[in-house]
């Protein structure tokens, strides 16, 4: 737990939902949404990383932003997925985290999953469903 | 019962800074308790101390800052995306404070409910 | 668990409510605020977007915002309840979680 | 012609047109909008102020803003027409203003003339394709 | 007079690029650039509003932003041309007036 | 030919600001002139000289300075909407000037062609 805690929660244990549902470059909300990803692991909770919509499009291979003058912010998406292996790795840490892109946005969009660039659980919309149902905390943005 | 709230955009761009300070003036006054508001993307720009609307429109600013020391809220603005926006210490308006994005994961687990306002 | 979907766009200009229709857990709750609040329009376009659903999702929508856009008086899809602020606090407070489609 | 302008401007004439396209309240861009056609009028340009899409949710009757604590904007179209019958009726000024709503985005939203605060001229998508494609400079938002 | 439309909004997401198919006069020409160049795709949902333009239209996307998002090498449709930055502003310099479809 | 420019939407948070720079630093490598980039709504955020990206990200606003000091453009932050939103003398940045919405107008009649870059 980070040092600069105000509220008591230690031993607080919550399901939490990142869901990534922009398109990437055109504004800004995938990439700062991928900071908040990558801060919450230090907070060692349960997470679900969920890709729908245009948000598919922020796994897509081959991002080059060199021209366009924009920080390429693909690379990030392996060290989300290191985490993801620590977690799962560590017997000592209860910590889940699940990465999940929705079977019919991928689709919509013409991508398969050898197109993106992180392992990923494809859900159909019902199963996704069932899955959000779940969550304590949903964070969208 | 315990409320935390993300804002994600600017004021008066975007509706979400004010549905949000509605939707915790209407939760204090129905006796929960609005533990802390994060703002996080454009939501940084809702603490610049500049910001002077016309004469007839609100300002939004200044609202959540009275709304807070009013009721104890805490204001946090997220450092990183501050920095990005320019939105730094020297234009900080009263009641709002600067931190890392980790309050609001802490946010999420202090509170009972998460709200997130946005576009 | 019971979500408290909430949807701020105007179903004219985005996709939204039709995400959040397409992945709302049946029996869950959808509240219409903001720019939201056209889809509660019972004479619309897009009125079959809730007239169709098929997941028995409760539907609310924030007078506040129907007022702001003079829609107080207009037509509404009957299934639709109005809550003030104040309704908005209880269904976040009745349901176990919050998810906004932005 | 205001004071502070820098360019040589004299004796030019153009069309403008404003494409009024969002939903009033959820963002400012209806707002400001307005303020920019207000002041386009001391330039005495012709202008084709246009609604379409969600933008004719704008000109709705009965805004009562009061509860959601932000400013009602709608007493300003009254503005705007009465500097429309002012440059109609002063044959000394070469300024033409119309107010233009397009009949398809009306009807999808179930609304009709009655429930508009402004008079407009109402054309078909049609129509106003062929309008547009008159305009020597476009303002969007 | 011709006209250089400019959509910069995913077709997925929102309604810009179907308003612009809608008024874009036809003989005038479409330019996609950021998040519009998702339309471009040959082999998605969208597809078909471009390829059923009635109104014989030019489409162009911005290689740019087709670069960024990792569609280099993506299916596109036939009939769009792919322009840089200089081909942008080549354009603009070769149509009478420009509209961005906000 | 002459080029006007208006920037509607603040930097980083869309990519208008950044499709609007690439585009004029190309009109002026092809031998155009840009008369002026006019910033209107959330847009005045790029005049901002607070703003600190991170080392590994483009500086907007510095850009943006630079471009209009070696080539004559005249970037304009609107005062009504810069003062709604705190972007004032304060924390003007290098290059930019604030003045009023007319200047906008004025850029439509001077230009031969005038663009609108938003979200």
């Amino acid at each position: 737990m980070p040092e600069d805690s105000i509220f008591e929660t230690k031993g607080v244990k919550k399901n939490f939902m990142f869901v990534c549902n922009k398109a990437p470059y055109g504004t800004i909300y995938a990439l700062e949404a991928l900071e908040m990803i990558m801060i919450s692991a230090a907070f060692e909770q349960h997470a679900v990383i969920v890709f729908i919509d245009d948000g598919v499009f922020q796994i897509k291979k081959g991002h080059n932003t060199k021209s366009t003058g924009m920080k390429n912010f693909s690379p990030t998406f392996g060290v989300v997925s290191m985490e993801k292996e620590d977690a799962d790795e560590d017997d000592e840490i209860d910590m889940v985290w699940r990465i999940v892109v929705e079977k019919e946005s991928i689709e919509a969009r013409g991508l398969s999953e050898e197109d993106l660039v992180l392992e990923t659980e494809v859900l159909s919309s019902g199963e996704l469903s069932d899955l959000m149902a779940k969550q304590d905390v949903i964070l969208t943005s | 019962m315990k409320l935390g709230l993300l804002v994600n955009e600017g004021p008066f761009n975007h509706q979400a800074s004010d549905t949000a300070y509605h939707f915790a003036k209407a939760a204090i006054s129905k006796g929960h308790q609005v533990l802390r508001v994060f703002f996080y993307f454009d939501g940084v720009n809702n603490a610049n101390k500049l910001s002077e609307p016309q004469s007839d429109d609100r300002n939004i600013v200044k609202m959540w800052g009275e709304l807070a020391s009013a009721h104890n809220i805490d204001l946090v603005v997220c450092v990183a995306a501050g920095l990005r926006r320019g939105l730094k210490e020297e234009v900080l308006a009263d009641g709002f404070r600067i931190s890392g994005l980790g309050q609001m994961i802490e946010l999420g687990l202090a509170a009972d409910r998460t709200i997130v306002f946005g576009d | 668990m019971r979500i408290l979907n909430v949807v701020n766009k105007s179903p004219f200009e985005r996709n939204c409510l039709e995400s959040c229709l397409r992945l709302a857990n049946s029996g869950s709750s959808i509240l219409l605020i903001e720019d939201g609040v056209y889809a509660a329009l019972g004479n619309t376009a897009k009125s079959t977007l809730i007239k169709n659903d098929q997941k028995n999702l409760g539907f609310y929508v924030l007078i506040n915002d129907l007022d702001a856009r003079g829609l107080s008086e207009a037509p509404m899809i009957d299934s639709i309840s109005r809550v003030d602020y104040d309704g908005f606090v209880d269904l976040v407070v009745d349901h176990d979680s919050i998810h906004s489609w932005l």
